[in-house]
């Protein structure tokens, strides 16, 4: 038995893995680190525990620095056939995931530590999640992105409910994870059949069979249907988006942000490998179905964000609606795809900052108002001007406004609707253009709170803002306004990207 | 070849696990559904390796195997938080979050 | 100088406010007159680099961009920062220089509730570098930016220092700009890709569209596009209503500003980009826009009629007196456009200087119902022979600043660029000259109900103080001007006249 | 800094050439007023009459210099022309020079050129010097104008500006002057009676609170009064145009503490505004069709129409939408509701802008752009037109409701408003030199007559109601009585004063049934009209002269008499009188008996009844031939214009049937009306009126007795009758007319617009259009609140979701696909 096995493995085209420890230095940085803190958890170094924040900050910043190196050096490196590939779109996500995590690590630190919850674990599961995350940026392959997707599922499922003994986060996290394994499950049923079409989990191999001649067949449809739903749900796009809202508000708020950005972000990154390597050939499938979501979750995240009084529940669906746009370069895959792969990438990088920063703003007020009311908003610039402008700018960007960053964001995704210059594009586009006008008018009910409102209480003591929590929304804010003033600074990026599809065998 | 007779199987499987997953209002019968589906997708997944005749398809089902052990084990100890908390995994009644 | 001037002075007129912005967040809220001396010296500073710039202008080739700075920006969708100023753009960007000193001087001691001169300086000198940019911008995208970064501010400014609607006013007055301004990108994109341009330099693309014979029926699309836009903004009939609300909510200095400025920069859209870029659509378009430019004079005179508060109705005349604006610019001809360019400045000024009015006498009476009002030349002969001039400025008075942009304006409806339905356009001749007589109507009307009279009961035994010293530095250059530009109109027409021949040229005339 | 122009000998004249002096000096004046005024130690008033004389004294200087300017231009033409034609026919030549403007003969305009320099005697055109001339026969043919060398051309003095005033798409556009007989005229007129005025005022509004802004305004008025005169294009000429309807409305609404006064003062300038309008589109419509080029200069515009190179419709066009500016600003039938009103003003204002200048700029438009209107009217050979029609209407509206008034200013006003009338007419049936003699006649024994009024009303506690508060002045101010009683015999057309000569010309000048050679037309119902105007006018004002100075002073009984009374006064007017007399005014203490007026007031009014006596000579018909030629249609040889800018007119001559006609018309209408007074006074010295009209007599009985008592009923028949019906049914119902349909549709206009404001703002902009904005935001609010119901926090429900999404689209797609 086991040596006909063998004997079976023997005439297999087997090839030595070829390992280039360059490329992957990140995730060996991120990985060594990591077991570090796991270290420091499990042999109870009490006194070590208090580093254990620093040390999780210093985790993500020090695996960017084989990503300079990496970048300086240029050359796009792939390994196992293709199906773990590092170039620049790999190592600018890579970055940002890294740096969306050093964020929450600020954002966490405090609210952790002044709440009941358990601490250096949830370090540990927030960097196996950002593991995930990175390694899905490499990802060519089916079950490499099946296996990046958990790595980065289940460590949230278990963060989103962290907060052991609260009803509210419990259920945050049962919510999540029933509709994450549940999508996981409809994904990867999705996935067996491309794989049973094609014969290959190599996102390459898949395009190349989709696209040929019988690339019409029902099973691939329903594949494609079946993967893009699974990475939908994890994008939040309406009508997958049902888990946000709820998650996002009982779950603690620096999850929330992990959740709203990083994880979020990550199943865009999946959607641009599957769609632009994989399902490229099958535009006529992915166009109208991403046209739907699209539309759908701008127009619904919208509409139901207009009657939230709760601003992360706010957030949630304006996540919701952030997705659309996000989505919309989608739908004109077929005709635009380098527009549309620009105008995603910058969209995630930009949406990453500015949502990040708003939560920095919402975690820092609650610290003081205990509440994620929009009411509790109230005043907020009388009291802690600092802490409102920076809120202003977070949520102007989201609405897309001048000169902050949402503005290049949006700018990119209606340049790639319009260039494909068909019908679709211009609709969506309208769409677009509508959805972002209602958008600013829920943006506009926590703007108008913190600067038409007096604090609801009367209670106009000034907010204590930690040092980390300080830094997390310098480093967002400064981004937010950055990227507005100057988006050739992701141009750069971007730019850099429009080779990609070549390069990863596209 | 057979393939057409897995596939079958692994459709009524999925289907079940559907079923399953939307009507059930026990957490953990909705987590045995999920494997079911799951193992629907191992059917296909090794169908499909030896129709190809890869060992892709096993490797992917191993590794989906794998990761539904992980993932089961983390949903039961959401199930058994819930149920600490609230006596009761009753689905249905979990809606504090909603509107 | 000359130098500098060319590679640097326009970018410093731009910045240098958000500079001012940046130094006075940093310094404590509690140091106010330092702040409104920053503010002042800021803008005052801006000016006289406007002044050494029009003093190097070269008026012989006022047809041309002058000073202009040409440097990458974002690469990746081939937009630059360009900037540089011909003799459309001059009259109102000098008007924008002089207009904002002004409201700072007039805030000086009139800051509104909540007070806090610390923001509301540093919100009106984003604005101002946003209003400058948007003047000065050659690049489409530049301009976007520009045009945009005023809003947030202008919404604060309403939403924090308004009146008692000022939330409804400011959220209205953001979602309907912010509106337009979608469909306006839309139309730059397809401008962009339409034409394959590798660029959104605003003389680029008008030459790409007219050396691609861009169909006619993609340069309607696109020009409707821009109209939403640039039409909210003016605004036209039917997309005016934020008008009222922002205006009458808005504090003194907002509605100056918005009245001065703001609504420019839709009327300044249309002739800068809408018209030399799409000539055909344009031509298409135009019978439109002068027929909802002519409701939107009839209609804004017959809301004035209908007012009750004194800031509103004038609010309401501002929807009429763009009207004018835009039937010139719908005529396509030069002397309908030069009438609008002039239009925006006189409008401007009289409109801005109805407002501080309109301020000043709320901050003594706590009111602005006209029926509560009366006597004002009793209590405040100043003020009340300010209102009276201002107002016979605003209803287009030969000699005045506000007859220029009226008159030229009805003048070339008679005579529309050839292709327009000139039937079609003497009627609204008709119309636009009918609306002079509701103009004196309700101005006048206003400042019977208001300056003549008695003083009621209420307010009779009260002691009014006459304009403050602050209000006379603010307003006698406003009030000089118009009379200055109503006696020698050339001082604007002489800018504008060869500048506006090359739009009109581009549109085949 | 000027450039003389457009042909003008380099001698034309400094003054003429340098014209724009004339507005600016008023204007410097008025600045200096505004600023300094309040500290000069007459509070300003003596910067105006200083600036006032100056132009006074600078507009003599110009007519003298302009009366060398044509006599220069005769003589240059002249000797063009002697060896050319003339000398030949010698008979024609002496036919020639009974024509206006036909002094081209070589033998006359070589005399005319050398003699006259030595003018002045107050009005321009009087004062022909002693040129020895051929006396030809005084009735010489009617002229038949052959050819363009009938005229001598006269060049207008124009200077431009070098600089541009504006410029548009390559069009450059100057400022400039334009100035001719006519505008020289113009100019002495509006300096005479502007100074006159301004030294009356001092006296007349001393004290009053606003005094300093009175003589401000004034000074504006008479500067942009003066723009007008001299504006050399349309542009220049609206803004003077707007600028005295502002002074106009700034002077209305002098005492605008009364609701009243700033109501007059608005509808005044908002009816002006409606012709304003016309105006404005006429202007546009010659700009672009006069001429070669655009051009809104009036002498290229006239030029182009004389020509006739302009179409037909278009200077229709172009003359309906003047005459509409023309009916508003000079009071024309149906927009003169406004005049009357107009008399809330301060008297002084009311002679100088609602009698003797601003009101006749639109007679004055008309002339200036007459070839616009002679050709867009076809006057010639025309029997009725537009322009005479409307002149003729007002001027009978005019004078029946000058009837019924009480005020004694109405009536004036009334009366402008008919003599406006009259010179449109004029104008428009051709009369032109008429009419412009008629507008400076006018000027002169109506602002004698304002100012004559003002001075009664300033001796009778500030009311104007002559029911009330006047009668048996002549006794208390003889100067004022004697002046009025000039003023009145002028206007009612009494011969030997110049009221009956410009009337004459006019009624002459319309040609009705052939009567009179050498008009323009037969325009017999303007000819009818003007008659029975004639005789209307000098009825009205010979009761408004009877009620004022005759019988016995009634204002003892009235309730004005005391001052605490004021309010009851009846009219919308200045009862209510300059605030500072309460004060100063001496005559009050001394028993509220009335006493002249002081030599402020009474000097003006005795130069203007001088002047309304002497502008007789300035156009003495040219078949007197008792008279020297060179004293005959001097007005006309200097005043019109000659040239081509101006169309080829023909001149009505003097005729004795419409002149004897007139006559009667005035004499027996003043005769009725004083017969009608004496009755009126014979039964009730108090009274005003007869108490019982014809209309009270009933009962069959009292009819024979009636009879004989009544001598046969002739008395009652002139008395009660004819001037009962005239005064009584016709003028209650021409005034009812006037009161509640004319002014009624003019207020309302107001009324219906500020409904159609409210309608428009209330439903269509706050429901509809604001609404659909704020309905699609609820729009969108509830279906966010639809949507959220979905969220119901179910977990399988939202697996269903996905699971159906996905279910749906994968069916969608497989099956579409």
């Amino acid at each position: 038995m086991l040596a006909s096995l063998v004997a079976q493995a023997a005439q297999l085209p087997f090839d030595k893995p070829i390992i280039d420890f360059h490329a992957l230095a990140p995730e060996i940085v991120l990985v060594s680190l990591m077991s570090l803190v796991l270290l420091v958890d499990v042999f109870k170094l009490e006194e070590g525990r208090r580093f254990i924040p620093p040390l999780t900050g210093i985790a993500m910043l020090a695996s960017i620095i084989p990503l300079i190196s990496l970048a300086l050096d240029g050359a796009d490196r792939s390994m196992f056939g293709g199906a773990y590939v590092v170039d620049n779109l790999a190592l600018v996500l890579k970055a940002m995931f890294l740096l969306s995590g050093y964020v929450v690590t600020l954002l966490a630190s405090n609210y952790l530590a002044e709440g009941d919850f358990w601490e250096s674990e949830f370090y540990l599961m927030m960097l196996s999640s950002i593991l995930g995350m990175v390694v899905m940026s490499s990802s060519r392959d089916l079950i490499t992105i099946f296996v990046a997707l958990e790595l980065l599922s289940i460590p949230a499922y278990l963060m989103a409910s962290w907060e052991k003994r609260n009803l509210r986060s419990n259920e945050a996290g049962l919510k999540y994870y029933l509709m994450g394994v549940f999508a996981s499950a409809l994904m990867l049923y999705g996935m067996s059949l491309l794989f049973g079409v094609s014969g290959s989990t190599l996102l390459t191999d898949i395009g190349a069979a989709i696209s040929g001649g019988d690339s019409s067949t029902p099973i691939v449809t329903l594949g494609i249907v079946l993967v893009i739903v699974g990475f939908g749900f994890k994008v939040s796009a309406v009508p997958f988006h049902s888990w946000a809202p709820d998650t996002y508000e009982g779950a603690p708020t620096p999850v929330t942000a992990f959740l709203a950005v990083a994880s979020k972000a990550a199943g865009f990154v999946a959607l641009i490998q599957l769609v632009f390597i994989g399902f490229l050939g099958r535009a006529d499938v992915v166009e109208p179905m991403m046209w739907v979501l699209a539309a759908a979750s701008m127009t619904v995240g919208n509409l139901i964000a207009l009657r939230q009084t709760n601003v992360v529940r706010l957030l949630a669906y304006s996540g919701v609606a952030q997705a659309g746009f996000m989505l919309a370069p989608f739908a004109v895959v077929g005709t635009n795809a380098e527009d549309a792969l620009t105008a995603v990438v910058t969209y995630v990088l930009i949406y990453a900052s500015m949502n990040l920063a708003a939560f920095a703003v919402v975690i820092a007020v609650s610290r003081k108002t205990q509440s994620g009311e929009v009411s509790s908003f109230g005043g907020l610039f009388g009291y802690a001007p600092g802490l409102a402008v920076a809120m202003t700018i977070a949520l102007a960007a989201l609405a897309g406004i001048p000169p902050l960053g949402g503005w290049f964001a949006k700018f990119v995704v209606f340049r790639a609707l319009v260039a494909a210059d068909s019908a679709a594009g211009y609709t969506l586009a309208l769409v677009v253009a509508v959805n972002s006008v209602i958008a600013f008018y829920y943006y506009g009910m926590v703007l108008k709170a913190m600067w038409f409102s007096d604090a609801p209480d009367g209670d106009t003591s000034p907010i204590r803002v930690p040092v980390s929590l300080v830094s997390a929304l310098t480093l967002t804010v400064a981004a937010t306004i950055l990227f507005g003033m100057f988006p050739g600074l992701i141009g750069h990026f971007t730019g850099n990207l429009q080779g990609l599809l070549a390069a990863a065998g596209g | 070849m057979w393939l057409n007779q897995f596939l079958i199987l692994g459709a009524l499987l999925f289907c079940i696990g559907v079923y399953g997953v939307l009507a059930r209002r026990n957490g953990v019968m909705v987590l045995m559904s999920i494997e079911l589906i799951l193992n629907a997708v191992n059917i296909n997944l090794v169908a499909f390796g030896a129709f190809h005749a890869t060992p892709a398809g096993q490797v992917f089902a191993l590794f989906v195997i794998a990761v539904a052990a992980a993932e089961v084990g983390v949903g039961l100890a959401l199930v058994l938080l819930i149920y600490r908390n609230r006596s009761s995994i009753d689905l249905e009644s979990v809606d504090l979050l909603k509107g | 100088m000359k130098d500098f001037l060319n590679d640097w002075g326009l970018t410093t007129m731009v910045f240098l406010p958000l500079v001012g912005a940046v130094v006075m967040m940093l310094i404590p809220k509690a140091e106010e007159e330092l702040h409104k001396f920053i503010a002042l010296l800021t803008t005052l500073v801006v000016g006289v680099v406007g002044v050494f710039l029009t003093a190097n202008f070269d008026w012989d080739r006022s047809k041309d961009l002058q000073f202009v700075v040409d440097k990458g920006w974002i690469d990746v969708i081939h937009s630059r920062y360009t900037v540089g100023v011909d003799g459309i753009a001059m009259p109102l960007i000098l008007l924008t220089l002089l207009v904002v000193p002004l409201i700072i001087i007039y805030s000086w001691n009139h800051f509104p509730e909540p007070h806090n001169p610390k923001a509301f300086l540093i919100l009106m000198l984003v604005l101002d570098t946003g209003m400058i940019g948007s003047f000065v911008a050659q690049d489409l995208i530049l301009f976007f930016v520009f045009f945009e970064v005023v809003l947030l501010p202008m919404y604060f400014m309403i939403g924090v220092w308004g009146g008692e609607q000022r939330q409804y006013a400011s959220i209205k007055f953001f979602l309907y700009t912010l509106f337009g301004s979608a469909f306006m990108i839309v139309a730059f994109l397809a401008l962009f890709f339409v034409t394959g341009a590798e660029t959104f330099n605003m003389v680029d693309l008008a030459r790409l569209v007219r050396e691609n014979d861009v169909a006619r029926n993609t340069q309607i699309l696109i020009f409707g596009g821009m109209f939403m836009g640039f039409g909210i903004k003016v605004p036209m009939f039917p997309f005016h209503t934020w008008l009222p609300d922002a205006h009458t909510q808005a504090p003194t200095q907002g509605s100056v500003i918005l009245a001065a400025v703001l609504l420019k920069l839709g009327t300044y859209g249309f002739v800068r980009i809408a018209l030399p870029m799409l000539p055909e659509g344009a031509m298409w378009w135009a019978p439109i826009i002068g027929g909802l430019a002519c409701i939107g004079i009839i209609y804004g005179a017959l809301g004035c009629l209908a007012q009750t508060d004194m800031k509103r109705l004038i609010a309401f005349s501002s929807v009429a007196h763009m009207g004018y604006v835009m039937l010139g610019i719908a005529t396509l001809t030069d002397f309908g456009i030069n009438a609008a360019i002039f239009g925006m400045v006189a409008h401007g000024l009289i409109t801005g200087m109805l407002f501080f009015i309109a301020g000043s006498v709320k901050e003594r009476f706590h009111t602005l119902e006209i029926a509560r009002l009366g006597g004002l030349l009793k209590q405040a002969p100043y003020m009340g022979w300010m209102l009276g001039f201002t107002s016979m400025a605003s209803l287009g008075l030969p000699g005045l600043a506000g007859f220029w942009g009226e008159f030229p304006a009805i003048l070339s409806a008679y005579n529309p660029a050839e292709g327009l339905n000139v039937g079609l356009f003497r009627f609204y001749m008709f119309i636009a000259a009918l609306g002079t007589v509701l103009a004196a109507a309700y101005l006048l009307w206003l400042f019977q109900r208001t300056a003549f009279g008695t003083p009621k009961e209420e307010f009779a035994h009260e002691h009014v103080h006459d304009a403050h010293l602050t209000e006379w530095i603010a307003w006698l250059p406003m009030l000089v001007l118009i009379v200055v530009l109503g006696f020698l109109p050339v001082l604007i027409f002489g800018m504008t006249s060869d500048a506006v021949q090359v739009v009109a040229q581009a549109l085949g005339r | 800094m000027l450039a003389a122009e457009a042909g003008a000998a380099a001698s034309a004249g400094w003054f003429l050439e340098n014209a724009w002096l004339f507005p600016a000096v008023p204007f410097v004046s008025f600045l200096l007023i505004l600023f300094f005024g309040r500290k000069m130690p007459k509070q300003g008033a003596e910067i105006g009459i200083t600036a006032l004389a100056i132009v006074f004294a600078g507009a003599l200087i110009a007519g003298a210099q302009w009366i060398s300017h044509v006599n220069a231009a005769e003589s240059a033409h002249g000797t063009e022309e002697t060896h050319s034609t003339d000398e030949t026919h010698g008979t024609e030549e002496e036919g020639h020079s009974t024509e206006p403007g036909t002094t081209e003969d070589g033998t006359h305009s070589e005399e005319g050129t050398s003699t006259e320099e030595s003018h002045d005697e107050g009005a321009l055109a009087v004062s022909g010097g002693g040129r020895s001339v051929v006396l030809g026969p005084s009735l010489a043919l009617p002229m038949a104008e052959e050819g363009g060398e009938a005229h001598a051309s006269v060049p207008p003095v124009i200077s431009e500006w070098k600089s541009d005033w504006w410029t548009v798409g390559g069009i450059d556009f100057q400022v400039g002057t334009f100035v001719d007989g006519q505008a020289v005229m113009m100019l002495f007129v509006v300096g005479l009676i502007s100074l006159l005025v301004h030294i009356y005022s001092t006296d007349y509004v001393h004290g009053d609170i606003r005094y300093t802004h009175f003589f401000a305004f004034l000074s504006l008025f008479t500067a942009s009064m003066l723009l007008l005169v001299l504006a050399n294009n349309l542009v220049m000429f609206i803004t003077a145009w707007e600028l005295v309807g502002v002074c106009s409305f700034a002077l209305i609404g002098h005492w605008w503490e009364e609701q009243n006064n700033s109501n007059a003062a608005l509808k005044a300038f908002l009816t002006n505004r409606v012709g304003d309008m016309g105006l404005l589109i006429g202007m546009i419509t010659l700009f672009f069709t006069a001429g070669q080029g655009r051009t809104f200069n009036i002498y290229e515009i006239n030029v182009a129409a004389a020509s006739g190179t302009v179409s037909d419709t278009a200077l229709t066009v172009a003359a309906l939408c003047l005459l509409a500016a023309v009916m508003s600003k000079s009071g024309q039938f149906f927009l003169h509701t406004w005049l009357p009103d107009a008399m809330a003003g301060p008297t002084p204002v009311s002679a100088l802008i609602h009698a003797a200048t601003m009101v006749v700029a639109g007679v004055y438009m008309i002339a200036r752009m007459y070839p616009v209107f002679f050709e867009g009217m076809s006057i010639a050979g025309g029997s009725i037109n537009a322009v005479a029609l409307i002149g003729a209407i007002t001027t009978m509206v005019g004078g029946s409701l000058a009837f019924v008034q009480r005020d004694i200013k109405k009536v004036l006003a009334y009366s402008t408003v008919s003599q406006l009338g009259y010179m449109v007419m004029a104008l428009g049936v051709g009369a032109w030199t008429a009419a412009m003699f008629h507008l400076m006649t006018h000027a002169f024994f109506k602002a004698c007559l304002f100012l004559g009024s003002g001075s009664v009303s300033h001796a009778c506690n500030h009311s104007f109601d002559m029911k009330t508060d006047m009668g048996g002045l002549r006794k208390y101010m003889p100067k004022t009585h004697a002046t009025f009683l000039v003023g009145t015999l002028a206007l009612a057309g009494f011969p030997l004063m110049s009221g009956f000569w410009s009337k004459d010309e006019i009624l002459a000048g319309t040609g009705g049934f052939g009567l009179s050679e050498g008009a323009n037309g037969r325009y017999s119902l303007m000819l009818v009209m003007g008659l029975i105007t004639g005789g209307m006018t000098a009825a009205y004002m010979t009761r408004c002269y009877w009620l004022t100075f005759m019988g016995e002073w009634r204002g003892a009984n009235s309730p004005n008499a005391h001052h605490g009374a004021h309010a009851a006064a009846h009219d919308d007017h200045d009862a209510h009188a300059p605030a500072g007399h309460d004060a100063h005014d001496a005559h009050d203490a001394h028993g509220g008996l009335p006493h002249e007026s002081g030599p402020r007031i009474t000097t003006p009014l005795l130069i203007l009844a001088v002047l309304a006596f002497v502008a007789m000579f300035a156009n003495i018909p040219g078949q007197f031939g008792f008279v020297p030629e060179g004293w005959r249609l001097r007005f006309e040889h200097y005043i019109e214009p000659k040239g081509e800018y101006f169309p080829a007119i023909s001149h009505a001559e003097f005729s004795p049937v419409i002149a004897i006609l007139s006559l009667i018309a005035a004499a027996v209408a003043s005769g009725l009306a004083v017969a009608y007074y004496r009755k009126v006074e014979a039964q009730d010295p108090m009274g005003t009126e007869l108490v019982d009209g014809p209309t009270s007599k009933a009962g069959l009985p009292k009819v024979a007795y009636n009879v004989l008592a009544n001598k046969f009923y002739l008395d009652w028949l002139y008395t009660d009758v004819i001037v009962g019906f005239v005064k009584g049914p016709l003028a209650r119902a021409a005034n009812w007319f006037n009161q509640n349909v004319l002014d009624g549709i003019v207020n309302g206009t107001a009324t219906v617009s500020k409904r159609i404001a409210g309608f428009t703002y209330t439903v269509l902009d706050q429901q509809v259009v604001d609404g659909v904005v704020r309905g699609s935001g609820i729009g969108a609010s509830e279906t966010g609140g639809l949507l959220r119901r979905m969220q119901n926090g179910r977990v399988q429900g939202y697996a269903a979701l996905m699971f159906a999404a996905a279910a749906v689209l994968a069916g969608v797609f497989v099956l579409a696909i």
